[in-house]
C-alpha cells in the first residue's frame, strides 16, 4: 500500500512512525502515535495553532466566568461524523464522561483534575455522571471547574478532550478505536486500513469535515518503520517524504537543505536518591557533579540530535512572560546549574566528600536503554570520573523498568526526562513538590512547596503574580541543585521540500497536518 | 568329572529386556547348568540365542530377571557388602570378544593390565606393580617393552592377549571369555586358545568358554552347552555332543560346520532343523538322557531322545 | 505447553513493569482500577490459575501495549507475514543448502567443495542484522533492484526471504554434505556401482534419499533458527510479523504479547517437532514399517 | 596354460595406496586366472589383499589407489585401461560382487524388488515392471518364501540370512560370467553360511558362472572351490587344486594355516599357531614376506623373494623349500596326516591334476612367471 | 630351464628358531591417539591456519589492556572520525569521508592534531575503535570461553549422569532435554535477560543455558556407546566404582566429541550475545562486544560504514576460524578419516 504509488497523486505524502498506533480511542490513548493521529482525523473545542495560539475549532466563542471556574462554549452546527451524525454538545459530555469514568481506566484521566468532581471521581467517590460538565442544547457545552485552572483552554485542543459519537461506541464496544473501521471521525482526515496492529495505514481527506476546504493533502500514507537505518535509506530512496533522524544520522545531514529541527518540550535532567543515598543531601556533591558536565559537548558532539543544552527543568518555547513575552526558561536564568567547570566541580566534590566523611564516592547512573540514553551514560560516567574519587557503574534498562526502580527508590542517580502535556511551567514545576510521587529523590524545600500551591489557588487567576511564583520556584530548585538539568530534546527530521504548512506545537499534540500543503 | 567340586551354578537364569514394552525380549530364559573347578565348559548357539547376556548374568553385569547364579556355593546377586563384592570381582573374571573394544585407547598398556591391581591394591609399591605387570606380559607372550605403549599398535592377537593379561592380574579363579577369538584371524586364533589352555594348566582356572565356532569350542571344552532362542537345549561332554548329538538342533548345527576338508565336504549332509517345536508352548526340562548328557524335553519327548541315544551307542542313565 | 506456559508466566511476573504508559501521572486509586481491568489485582495464584484456563481456550488476555487489543488478535493478524517469510526463507534456505550439499559431497576435497563450504561457514558467520543490513542498502538502495523496506507484493518479500534463508542454508548445507559424505562411503553405494549404475543414478536413487531423510531432524532446529532470524529481519525490512512484535514487545514489557509470542513459539515448534517424528516415521521405511509390524 | 579359456587374467598387478602414514604396497605383483565356470578360491589373512585385488577386478578402487603395474584381462581387454562408462556397463552385467555385510549392503530406503531390478533396467534396458517381474522370479530362485508379497518390502525386514540371498540375487539378475564374492558368509551363522554355500553352488549351476570366492575360512574354501589361491602380505604364494592344497600343500604358510585349525578329529592336545603378526605392508620386508614367522625359514629367505616352482601343471607355490638345493623338512604332523590322504587317493584315482613334478626336476615356472626370480 | 642364478652356498641354512621370531617387537614410534589427532590436523592446512589466526586473535584480544588501556575514553571532540593511516593516501584510510555529498578530511574538519591519528577510526564518543574492537574481542572471547565452560561443566555431567545411570533417571533427564528443546530457545534467554538484566555474567549464564542441552545430547549418545564398550565392561568386572570409570574411560574418550562440540559453542556464543545486542538486551554499556560493536555501528552504516565493517570482519573471522577449526579436529579426531 504504502510507497508502492507515491507519485500517482501529487498532493498526497509518504510519512514514518516509528512505532504502531497503540489504540485509536480517544478514552484510551496514551501513545504519541495516537495522539497524533486522533489530532488530525477528529475535531475539539480548539485547534492549537502555531506559537500555542487558540484558534477556534468546533467552539465558535467562548464564555470565562465565575473568576475562571466556569466555560461556557458555543458549538459549530453542521459539523459531521463519519457515520452520518451531527456533532453536539452532547458528544463532548458523552466523550469526557467516559474518559473520566473509572470503568475506563483512562490513563490521562487525571488531564481532567480541576473540572467539578474530577478528583472525586477518580478516587471513586463520587459517580462520573456528576462530572462538572453539561450540554445546554445541541450546541452549548457549560464546563464547570473545582478551581481556577489558567491552562485550561490550552487543554481543549488536546484529543483526550475531544467529543465522542455515543452511538459509534456503544455499537463497538470495547473494540472501538482498535481499528480504522471500527473509529469514526469529524477531523480533518479520516483514516483508513489500520488493522488493529498492522505497520502501514493512511489518512485520506474528510469530505465530511466542516473546514474541509482548508484540508489541502488528499492522502497521507503511513509506514511503521522502527529500524533508523531502515528508515533513512527508504527515504533516500524516496519511498518516505519525511523521516525523524537519529542523533548520528543529523549530524550527517544537519546541513541538508530539507533538514527541519523541533525542540520538544520535553526536558532531561538527573536526579539523586537524596533519600538511599544520604551523600546526595550534600548540596556541594550534587552541584560538583552537575559542574562536571560540558552540556554544550555532550548536546553538539555525542547527542548531536539537535538537542539543545537546558539551562533549567521547565522547556524552553514553552510558556511567555504574560507581561514582558520573554521565554520562562529564559527567564529563570540561574546560569550555575548548568554551567560546566570542571575545576570548580573538583573543589566542590573535595569538600563535599570531606563533610560527609568519605575518601571516594562509587554509585551508579541509571538510565533507559536506548541507544540516546547509552550514549548519555556512557558519556556523562566518563565525565564525572574526571573528578578524582568518583567511581560510576551504569545501568541501562527498558524504560517501564526504569520508572518503576525510580519510583521505588531503588537507584542512586537517574537520567529521566518529562514531557509537558499542555504549556504552561507548572507541568514541570509541580513534580518537585513533596510528597509527588515523581519527585524520586526526595528533594524538599518548604519554601518551594509554599510558591507552587500559591500558584494553584492563590494567586491563580493573577497570570502575573502566578508567573513570578513558578519563577521563584523554579530559581530555588536550580540553586539547590535539586536536579541537574541536561538537555531539551530535539526532533530533526529531513522533509521533503515541498511539504509546507506543518503545525508544530512542543506541548499536547506535536503535528497538526490539516493545513498542509504539499507542491 | 562327578568327584570335582561344582565352582559355578546356574538355575533356572532369566534375563528379559524392555519388560512390559512391545519389544520385550527373553534373551535368556530358564537356563540351568553347572561347571566344576578346573573344566571349561563351552557355551556355543547362533547369533543372538543369549550367549553374551548368560555370561555377563553370571558375572553381575546385568541383574537377572529371575533365577540364581551360585559361585562357590554363594548366591551372587545375595553379595552385599562391598568388601564381598570386592572378593567376588577377584574371583571371577571376563575376556572379551572385540580385541579392539576392549582396551581403552587412552590408556597405555601398563595401566590397562594395572587397572585389577590398582583397584583392589595388589601392589606393595610401584615397583612391585611394574614388576607384577611385566610378568603378567611375559606370561602372556608380550615383553616389558610394550607396557608404554597404547593399544592402537597392537594386532588383534596382542590385544587380546592385553585382555587376558588384565583379567589375570587379580588372580581369579573363573574366567568368562566371550568369543575370545572369534574377532581373530584363523592363524592367530591358536595362539589365544594355546595361551587360555596353558595358562588353565598352569593356574587351574575354569573357563566358561563362549563361542559360536563348533570345531573350536570343542577342541577347547570338556563340556558343552547349546543354546538357541535363548533356552540351552542339550549339555554333554564335548566329544559327545559333536559327535552324537541328541537335539535336532545340535545335530543340524554340527552338519553346517565346514571342515579344512574338500572330501568331506564333498560328502556333507546338511541336516535342516525346524524351530517351530520350541515355541509350541510345553513345559520342558533339562533332562538327564546319558551319564552328564542332559536333552531339553517335555515328558513325551524323552522316549524318543533315549531312542536317539541308544542308536548313537551311548550309555542310557 | 503447559509447562512453558506456566515458567514463562512466572517469569513474567518477576518483572517489573504494568500496562501503564504514563503511571507517573496517575494517583493510586486510578492505578488499581486499571490494575483491575488487566486482573492483576488478584493474587498471583488467581491470575495464574485463569491465565491457564484462558490459554486452553485460545485467549491470551489483552496486550499492554495496543488497549483492548486481545493478543490472540493480534498474533492473528501480524502471523501471515512471518508464515510467508518464514516459508519462504526455510524452503529457500533448504532447497539451495541440499543443492550445495550434495554438490560439494559429491565433488568431495575440490574446489567447488571448497567454495560451498567457505560459502555454509560465511552463512554461519555472519550476523542475520549484518546481513540483512548489507542486503537493504545494496540491493534495495544503491542497486535499487527491491523495495527497501515494507510490506506489499512479492517484490518485499525477496531480500527478506533471502536474509531468512541463510542460517537454514548453511545449516542445510553443511548437514547434507557430512550426510552426504557418510552415504556416498556405505555399503550399499559400492553394491549400487557394482552394479553398474551411473554417478548421476547413484546420487539420485541411493545416495540422495538416505542422506535427506536425516535432514528432517534438524528441521526443528531450522525452525528456531528461523523464529530468531525473523526477529532481527522483520524489524530491518519493517515488516509487520510476529518477531517484530515479539522484540517490540520486549522492549516495552508487554507481557501478555511476550508470553502470548512465546507460547505461539513453543507451540509451533512442538508442532513442528511433532510433525518432524510424524513425517520420518512416514519418509523412512525403516520406523514406519517396524512401528506398524508391532 | 589350458586349452580352456580363461575369461579372466590378472598379471603382474601391483597396487599403492597413498596414506599419511605413507605408501601402502597392498599388492605386489599377483597374478592369477579365471576359467569359465569354475570356482576359484582366494584365501589369506585378513590385510593380505583379497578385498583389494577384487575391486580392481570391479575398477572400484579408492581414489588414494595406484595401480603401479599390471593388466586385468576380461576377454582380452584390460579392465584398468577402461574408462568409466565402459566399466559401467561391465559391471553388474558381466562382473558381479557380492559384498561381506548383508546388513549394511542395502539400500535401506528402497524396496527390495526395485533394488534387485535395477541392474536390469540399466542394462537390459527393461521397463521397470518388466524388470522387477524377473526381479520377482530371481527372488524365487534365490529361495525366499512368499516372494510375491516380500519384493515390496524394506531391507530391514529380512534377517542377515535372508538379506544374503537378496544381495546374490541383485549380482545374479544379469547372469554375469563372473561373480565375485568377497567373504558373503563370514557374518553369518554356520547354519545360515551352509545354506547360502549351497544356494551358491546350486546357482552357479543353473547360470554357469565363474566364481572368485574370497574368504579366510578354509572350510568354506573346502567346500566351495575348484582352484585355491593362497595370498600373504600382498602376494599369492601358493596356488593350485582344491585337492593339491589341502592335501599336499607345499608352501609353509598354508602348512600353518591348516595347522592351526582344530578340525573334527584333531585330538586334544597343541594346535599350532602361526606365530607373530603379518608385516606392515607400509615397509614389507626384503625377500620372503613369510619368512619372519616361518619356523622353516632359510637365509636366503631373508635375502630374496621366492619365484613361484611348479609343483605340478596346476600347482606353484612361492618358497625356497622347493628350490632343487633346499634340505628336505619335515612338514607339521597335520600336514604329513594330509600329504598320506593324498598318496592315497591318488594312487586311487580320486584325485585328478596335472602332471607331478618331483622335487628333482622342479622347475622354475612357467612363461608366465618368469619375473619370479632376482627382483 | 635351468637355474639362472648362483645361489650362494648357505642360502639354505635354515634360521635359527629364537633370534628370528622375535616379532612382538614394534618399530614404530609409539604415538598417543591425541599426537596422532594432532598430526592429522597439521596436515589439515585451513584447520591449521585458522588455528593460528584464533591463537593470535586471542593473543591480541587478552594483552588489549596493555596494549589498548582506554576503549572507554570518550573525546567527543573527535567523535565519528574516520581510519586514518598515517602515510597512506587510500580513500578511507586517510581520514577523510563523503558528508554531504563531498570528501571532507574530518581529522581538519575536527581541528584533530596533525600527531593524532585513528588506525580504525573512532566512535559516537570519540573513542578509538580500533582499541575498542580489540577490548571487544576479548570480552566476546571471554563470554564465548566461559558460557562455553558452563555449557561444559553441565552438559557433560548431565549427559555422563543420564546414560550412565539409564533407566528411569534418562528416562526423565531425557524428558527434562526435551522441554528445554522445545522452547524456543531464544525465548527463554530474553525473558531471562529481562528478569536479571546487566552484566557479563547473565548473559553468560543466558548462552550457557542455551545451548548445554546439545552438549548433554552429544555426551549422553556417546557414553552410551561407550558404557557397552567392553573395556568399559572390564572395568566394572574388575569392581571399578562408576566415578573411576567415569573420569578413567569415558571422559578421556569423550574428550573429542566434547572438544568438537566446545569448538561449534565458542562461536555461537559470541553469535548470540552478538544477536541479543541488536535486540537491545546485550552487555551493558560501556562494556564493548563485538556484538555491541557491530550493532552500534550498523546504525550509522550508510555513512560511517567502517564502524560496522571492522567489528563485523573481525567477528567473521573468528567464527569461520572456529567452524574450520572445528571441522578440522573433527576430521582429525575421526580415524575413519585417518586415511584420506
Ligand atoms: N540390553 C539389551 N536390551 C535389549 N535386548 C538385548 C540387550 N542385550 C541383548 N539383547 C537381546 O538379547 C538377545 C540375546 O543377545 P546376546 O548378546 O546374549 O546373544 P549372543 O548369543 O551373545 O549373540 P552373538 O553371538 O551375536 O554375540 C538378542 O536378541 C539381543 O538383541
Ligand atoms: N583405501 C585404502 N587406503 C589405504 N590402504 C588400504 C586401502 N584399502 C586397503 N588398504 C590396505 O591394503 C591392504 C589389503 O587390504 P584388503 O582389504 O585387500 O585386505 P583383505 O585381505 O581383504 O582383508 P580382510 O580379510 O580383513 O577383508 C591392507 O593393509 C589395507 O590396510
Ligand atoms: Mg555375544
Ligand atoms: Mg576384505
Amino acid at each position: 500500500a504504502c510507497g508502492s504509488n507515491n507519485s500517482a497523486k501529487k498532493n498526497s505524502v509518504n510519512f514514518r512512525e516509528s512505532a504502531e498506533i497503540a489504540t485509536m480511542d480517544q478514552s484510551k490513548v496514551t501513545d504519541v502515535v495516537g495522539l497524533t493521529q486522533l489530532g488530525n482525523t477528529e475535531e475539539g473545542l480548539y485547534r492549537i495553532g502555531k506559537d500555542n495560539k487558540i484558534e477556534n475549532a468546533l467552539a465558535t466563542d467562548t464564555k470565562v466566568s465565575d473568576g475562571g471556574k466556569e466555560y461556557t462554549f458555543n458549538i459549530r452546527k453542521g459539523a459531521k461524523w463519519s457515520n452520518g451524525e451531527t456533532v453536539t454538545a452532547k458528544d463532548f459530555v458523552f466523550g469526557w464522561q467516559r474518559t473520566v469514568n473509572p470503568k475506563t481506566a483512562s490513563q490521562y484521566a487525571y488531564l481532567f483534575s480541576g473540572i467539578k468532581n474530577a478528583d472525586k471521581i477518580a478516587a471513586n467517590k463520587a459517580n462520573y455522571k456528576t462530572l462538572g460538565v453539561k450540554a445546554d442544547g445541541d450546541n452549548k457545552l457549560v464546563v464547570t471547574l473545582d478551581r481556577p485552572v489558567p491552562y485550561f483552554k490550552l487543554l481543549m485542543g488536546f484529543p483526550i478532550f475531544f467529543p465522542q459519537n455515543e452511538k459509534a461506541v456503544d455499537k463497538y464496544g470495547s473494540s472501538y478505536g482498535t481499528t480504522s473501521a471500527k473509529t469514526v471521525y469529524n477531523g480533518p482526515f479520516k483514516q483508513e486500513g489500520w488493522k488493529g496492529s498492522n505497520l502501514s495505514w493512511k489518512l485520506v481527506k474528510n469530505p465530511d469535515f466542516w473546514n474541509k476546504s482548508s484540508v489541502k493533502t488528499d492522502t497521507i500514507n503511513y509506514q511503521v518503520v522502527k529500524d533508523a537505518g531502515t528508515a533513512l535509506n527508504m527515504y533516500n530512496s524516496k519511498k518516505l517524504d519525511q523521516n525523524t533522524l537519529t542523533g548520528d544520522q543529523v549530524k550527517q545531514y544537519k546541513n541538508d537543505k530539507n533538514f527541519v529541527k523541533y525542540l520538544n518540550s520535553s526536558t532531561f535532567y538527573l536526579e539523586f536518591n537524596e533519600k538511599k543515598d544520604k551523600y546526595f543531601k550534600n548540596q556541594k556533591i550534587r552541584q560538583a557533579l552537575s559542574l562536571a558536565i560540558n552540556r554544550d559537548q555532550f548536546t553538539k558532539k555525542v547527542l548531536a540530535d539537535g538537542s539543545e543544552p537546558a539551562t533549567g527543568l521547565t522547556s524552553a518555547g514553552l510558556a511567555k512572560d504574560p507581561k514582558t513575552g520573554t521565554d520562562f526558561a529564559k527567564e529563570v536564568n540561574v546560569p550555575e546549574a548548568s554551567k560546566y567547570d570542571l575545576a570548580q566541580a573538583k573543589k566542590l566534590m573535595a569538600e563535599g566528600l570531606k563533610e560527609e566523611g568519605m575518601k571516594s564516592l562509587n554509585f551508579q547512573l541509571m538510565s533507559d536503554d536506548t541507544t540516546g540514553a547509552k550514549q548519555s551514560t556512557e558519556y556523562i560516567q566518563s565525565a564525572w570520573e574526571k573528578i578524582p574519587n568518583v567511581k560510576v557503574s551504569l545501568s541501562n534498562i527498558p524504560f517501564k523498568n526504569r520508572l518503576a526502580n525510580s519510583q521505588n527508590g531503588k537507584f542512586d542517580a537517574v537520567i529521566t526526562a518529562w514531557g509537558a502535556d499542555f504549556s504552561d511551567p507548572i507541568s514541570f514545576l509541580q513534580l518537585f513538590t513533596t510528597g509527588n510521587s515523581l519527585n524520586n529523590g526526595k528533594w524538599k524545600s518548604a519554601e518551594f512547596d509554599q510558591l507552587i500551591k500559591d500558584a494553584g489557588d492563590k494567586d491563580a487567576n493573577n497570570p502575573e503574580k502566578r508567573w513570578n511564583d513558578m519563577l521563584k520556584a523554579e530559581r530555588i530548585l536550580l540553586k539547590e541543585q535539586a536536579i541537574s538539568p541536561l538537555y531539551q530534546q530535539a526532533q530533526s527530521m529531513l522533509r521533503n521540500q515541498n511539504i509546507k504548512g506543518i503545525v508544530y506545537n512542543s506541548a499536547g499534540l506535536n503535528f497538526d497536518y490539516s493545513h498542509m500543503t504539499v507542491k | 568329572m562327578d568327584e570335582s567340586k561344582k565352582i559355578l551354578e546356574v538355575k533356572h537364569l532369566k534375563q528379559y529386556f524392555n519388560v512390559g514394552k512391545k519389544d520385550e525380549v527373553h534373551a535368556v530364559d530358564d537356563v540351568s547348568f553347572d561347571i566344576y573347578e578346573g573344566e571349561t565348559f563351552g557355551l556355543v548357539g547362533e547369533s543372538g540365542s543369549g550367549k553374551t547376556t548368560t555370561g555377563r548374568g553370571i558375572i553381575r553385569l546385568l541383574d537377572p530377571t529371575d533365577g540364581q547364579v551360585m559361585f562357590e556355593g554363594r548366591d551372587v546377586a545375595s553379595i552385599k557388602s562391598k568388601k564381598d563384592l570386592m572378593s567376588f570381582r577377584r574371583e571371577m573374571q571376563m575376556i572379551f570378544q572385540d580385541p579392539y573394544a576392549s582396551l581403552n585407547p587412552r590408556m597405555k598398556v601398563k595401566d590397562i593390565v594395572a587397572e585389577g591391581i590398582d583397584i583392589h591394591h595388589l601392589a606393595k609399591n610401584d615397583a612391585d606393580r611394574t614388576k607384577q605387570v611385566e610378568d603378567l606380559l611375559e606370561t602372556v607372550g608380550l615383553n616389558k617393552d610394550h607396557s608404554s605403549r597404547y593399544p592402537n599398535e597392537f594386532s588383534g592377537g596382542q590385544r587380546q592377549r592385553i585382555g587376558i593379561a588384565r583379567a589375570l592380574a587379580v588372580q581369579p579363579k573363573f574366567i568368562i571369555a566371550d568369543e575370545p577369538i572369534s574377532a581373530l584371524d584363523v592363524s592367530i586364533q591358536a595362539q589365544v586358545v594355546n595361551l587360555m589352555k596353558e595358562l588353565q594348566h598352569e593356574r587351574g582356572l575354569t573357563y566358561l568358554f563362549i563361542a559360536h565356532d563348533l570345531s573350536m569350542v570343542k577342541y577347547i571344552s570338556d563340556r558343552i552347552g547349546v543354546m538357541h532362542y535363548g533356552k540351552l537345549l542339550e549339555i554333554g561332554p564335548a566329544e559327545e555332543v559333536y559327535n552324537h548329538p541328541l537335539h535336532k538342533y545340535t545335530a543340524s548345527l554340527v552338519s553346517a560346520v565346514p571342515e579344512p576338508d574338500p572330501e568331506f565336504e564333498r560328502n556333507r549332509v546338511q541336516v535342516p532343523y525346524d524351530a517351530t517345536a520350541e515355541f509350541d508352548g510345553k513345559p520342558r526340562t533339562m533332562v538327564e538322557i546319558a551319564p552328564g548328557h542332559f536333552v531339553r524335553a517335555t515328558e513325551s519327548e524323552i522316549a524318543e531322545y533315549r531312542n536317539r541315544a541308544k542308536d548313537e551307542g551311548l550309555d542310557l542313565v | 505447553m503447559f509447562l512453558i506456559a506456566s515458567v514463562t508466566f512466572f517469569l513474567m511476573k518477576l518483572m517489573p513493569g504494568t500496562p501503564l504508559n504514563n503511571q507517573a501521572k496517575l494517583t493510586a486509586s486510578q492505578i488499581h482500577t486499571i490494575y483491575q481491568q488487566y486482573g492483576l489485582d488478584k493474587p498471583l495464584w488467581q491470575q495464574y490459575v485463569t491465565y491457564i484456563v484462558n490459554a486452553v481456550q485460545g485467549n491470551f488476555g489483552t496486550s499492554f501495549q495496543f488497549s483492548n487489543q486481545a493478543v490472540s488478535y493480534l498474533i492473528g493478524s501480524r502471523i501471515g507475514p512471518s508464515a510467508i517469510i518464514g516459508a519462504q526463507g526455510m524452503i529457500l534456505g533448504v532447497i539451495l543448502g541440499i543443492c550445495t550439499g550434495s554438490l560439494s559431497a559429491i565433488r568431495k576435497n575440490t574446489w567447488v567443495d571448497g567454495t560451498a563450504n567457505i560459502i555454509s561457514i560465511l552463512g554461519l558467520s555472519i550476523p542475520s542484522f549484518v546481513f540483512a543490513i548489507l542486503l537493504q542498502y545494496y540491493f534495495g538502495l544503491k542497486l535499487q533492484l527491491f523495495p527497501v523496506a515494507g510490506w506489499g507484493g512479492f517484490a518485499s518479500t525477496i531480500l527478506p526471504t533471502i536474509a531468512l534463508a541463510a542460517s537454514p542454508f548453511a545449516t542445510t548445507s553443511r548437514f547434507v554434505r557430512t550426510e552426504m559424505v557418510d552415504v556416498m562411503g556405505s555399503d550399499y553405494i559400492e553394491l549400487a556401482r557394482a552394479k553398474g549404475l551411473s554417478r548421476f543414478g547413484i546420487v539420485f536413487h541411493h545416495a540422495l534419499r538416505n542422506s535427506l531423510i536425516p535432514l528432517v531432524t534438524v528441521i526443528g532446529p531450522l525452525a528456531v533458527g528461523i523464529m530468531t532470524g525473523s526477529m532481527v529481519v522483520e524489524n530491518i525490512f519493517s515488516i509487520p510479523g510476529i518477531g517484530e512484535q515479539f522484540v517490540k514487545s520486549i522492549l516495552v514489557n508487554d507481557y501478555p504479547t511476550i508470553m502470548g509470542v512465546t507460547l505461539l513459539y513453543s507451540g509451533l515448534l512442538c508442532l513442528v517437532l511433532l510433525i518432524t517424528d510424524i513425517v520420518y516415521g512416514i519418509i523412512d521405511p525403516r520406523i514406519r514399517l517396524s512401528g506398524k509390524g508391532e | 596354460m589350458d586349452a580352456e579359456k580363461n575369461i579372466l587374467e590378472v598379471q603382474d598387478l601391483t597396487i599403492n595406496f597413498h596414506t599419511y602414514a605413507g605408501t601402502v604396497q597392498a599388492i605386489r605383483n599377483v597374478n592369477f586366472h579365471l576359467k569359465k565356470g569354475e570356482t576359484l578360491a582366494i584365501v589369506g589373512e585378513s590385510g593380505s589383499g583379497k578385498t583389494v585385488t577384487t575391486k580392481t577386478i570391479m575398477g572400484l578402487l579408492a581414489n588414494n589407489a595406484e595401480v603401479a603395474k599390471g593388466t586385468v584381462k576380461f576377454h582380452g581387454k584390460d579392465i584398468l585401461e577402461m574408462s568409466e562408462k565402459e566399466l559401467q556397463a561391465i559391471r553388474g552385467r558381466d562382473i558381479a560382487e557380492i559384498f561381506q555385510d548383508p546388513m549394511t549392503s542395502l539400500d535401506p530406503t528402497m524396496r527390495i524388488g526395485r533394488q534387485i531390478a535395477e541392474p536390469l533396467m540399466v542394462h537390459k534396458g527393461f521397463s521397470k515392471s518388466k524388470a522387477e517381474k524377473q526381479a520377482l522370479e530371481m527372488l524365487k530362485l534365490v529361495g525366499i518364501t512368499n516372494a510375491e508379497e516380500r519384493v515390496n518390502d524394506y531391507p530391514h525386514q529380512f534377517s542377515g540370512g535372508m538379506r544374503q540371498r537378496i544381495v546374490i540375487a541383485i549380482a545374479l539378475v544379469c547372469y554375469p560370467e563372473i561373480l565375485i564374492a568377497d567373504e558373503p558368509t563370514t557374518a553369518l551363522d554356520v547354519t545360515i553360511q551352509a545354506q547360502i554355500l549351497d544356494l551358491m553352488k546350486e546357482l552357479q549351476e543353473k547360470i554357469s558362472t565363474s566364481i572368485i570366492f574370497i574368504t579366510h575360512d578354509l572350510g568354506v574354501v573346502a567346500s566351495m572351490a575348484d582352484r585355491v589361491a593362497v595370498m600373504y602380505a600382498g602376494k599369492i604364494v601358493e596356488y593350485g587344486t582344491v585337492d593339491e592344497i589341502f592335501y599336499n600343500p607345499q608352501h609353509p604358510y598354508t602348512w600353518g594355516l591348516l595347522n592351526s585349525m582344530p578340525t573334527l578329529d584333531t585330538a586334544k592336545g597343541q594346535l599350532e599357531p602361526i606365530p607373530g603378526t603379518p608385516p606392515d605392508l607400509l615397509e614389507p620386508p626384503v625377500g620372503d614376506a613369510f619368512a619372519a614367522r616361518n619356523p622353516y625359514a632359510m637365509k636366503i629367505d631373508e635375502e630374496q623373494e621366492p619365484p613361484f616352482f611348479k609343483v605340478s601343471d596346476t600347482h606353484y607355490a612361492a618358497t625356497w623349500l622347493l628350490h632343487p638345493d633346499a634340505p628336505a623338512v619335515e612338514p607339521p604332523a597335520e600336514v604329513v596326516r594330509r600329504q598320506k590322504i593324498y598318496q592315497e587317493r591318488l594312487s586311487a584315482g580320486t584325485i585328478n591334476q596335472g602332471h607331478i613334478h618331483s622335487k628333482g626336476n622342479t622347475a622354475f615356472a612357467g612363461a608366465d612367471d618368469d619375473d619370479a626370480i632376482g627382483e | 630351464m635351468d637355474e639362472k642364478i648362483k645361489l650362494p652356498e648357505d642360502a639354505f641354512q635354515p634360521v635359527g628358531k629364537d633370534d628370528k621370531l622375535d616379532d612382538e617387537k614394534i618399530a614404530a614410534p609409539s604415538r598417543t591417539f591425541l599426537q596422532d589427532a594432532w598430526h592429522r590436523l597439521k596436515e589439515n592446512k585451513a584447520a591449521f591456519i585458522s588455528m593460528w589466526i584464533l591463537i593470535i586473535i586471542a593473543l591480541f584480544a587478552f594483552t588489549s589492556p596493555i596494549t589498548a588501556p582506554n576503549p572507554n575514553s570518550a573525546n567527543p571532540d573527535y567523535a565519528n572520525l574516520p581510519p586514518k593511516i598515517p602515510g597512506v593516501n587510500i580513500n578511507g584510510f586517510n581520514g577523510t569521508s563523503i558528508q554531504g555529498g563531498q570528501r571532507v578530511d574530518q581529522y581538519k574538519a575536527n581541528n584533530v592534531p596533525e600527531s593524532k591519528h585513528f588506525i580504525l577510526g573512532t566512535d559516537y564518543l570519540g573513542r578509538s575503535l580500533g582499541q575498542r574492537i580489540l577490548h571487544g574481542t576479548m570480552i566476546s572471547l571471554l563470554i564465548g570461553l566461559f558460557a562455553t565452560l558452563i555449557d561444559l561443566l553441565i552438559g557433560v555431567g548431565y549427559g555422563i549422569i543420564s546414560a550412565w545411570k539409564g533407566g528411569v533417571v534418562d528416562l526423565v533427564m531425557q524428558r527434562i532435554i526435551e522441554i528445554m528443546q522445545s522452547i524456543p530457545n531464544i525465548v527463554i534467554m530474553v525473558l531471562l535477560l529481562l528478569v536479571i538484566k546487566g552484566g557479563i555474567l547473565p548473559i553468560i549464564l543466558a548462552i550457557a543455558i542455551n545451548e548445554w542441552t546439545t552438549m548433554a545430547r552429544l555426551t549422553r549418545a556417546q557414553t552410551l556407546q561407550l558404557k557397552s564398550q567392553e573395556y568399559v565392561l572390564a572395568a566394572q568386572t574388575l569392581g571399578e566404582s562408576s566415578g573411576k570409570i567415569a573420569m578413567k574411560h569415558l571422559l578421556p574418550n569423550l574428550s573429542s566429541v566434547i572438544i568438537i562440540q566446545t569448538m561449534f559453542t565458542i562461536p555461537a556464543a559470541i553469535f548470540f550475545e552478538a544477536f541479543l545486542s541488536y535486540i537491545g538486551i546485550g552487555i551493558q554499556a560501556p562494556i564493548a562486544s563485538l556484538g555491541t560493536l557491530i550493532n552500534d555501528g550498523q546504525r550509522n552504516f550508510q555513512f560511517l560504514p567502517f564502524q560496522m565493517w571492522y567489528p563485523a570482519i573481525v567477528l567473521a573471522i573468528i567464527m569461520i576460524a572456529f567452524n574450520i577449526l572445528a571441522d578440522g579436529l573433527r576430521d582429525a579426531f575421526d580415524p575413519r578419516t585417518s586415511r584420506h
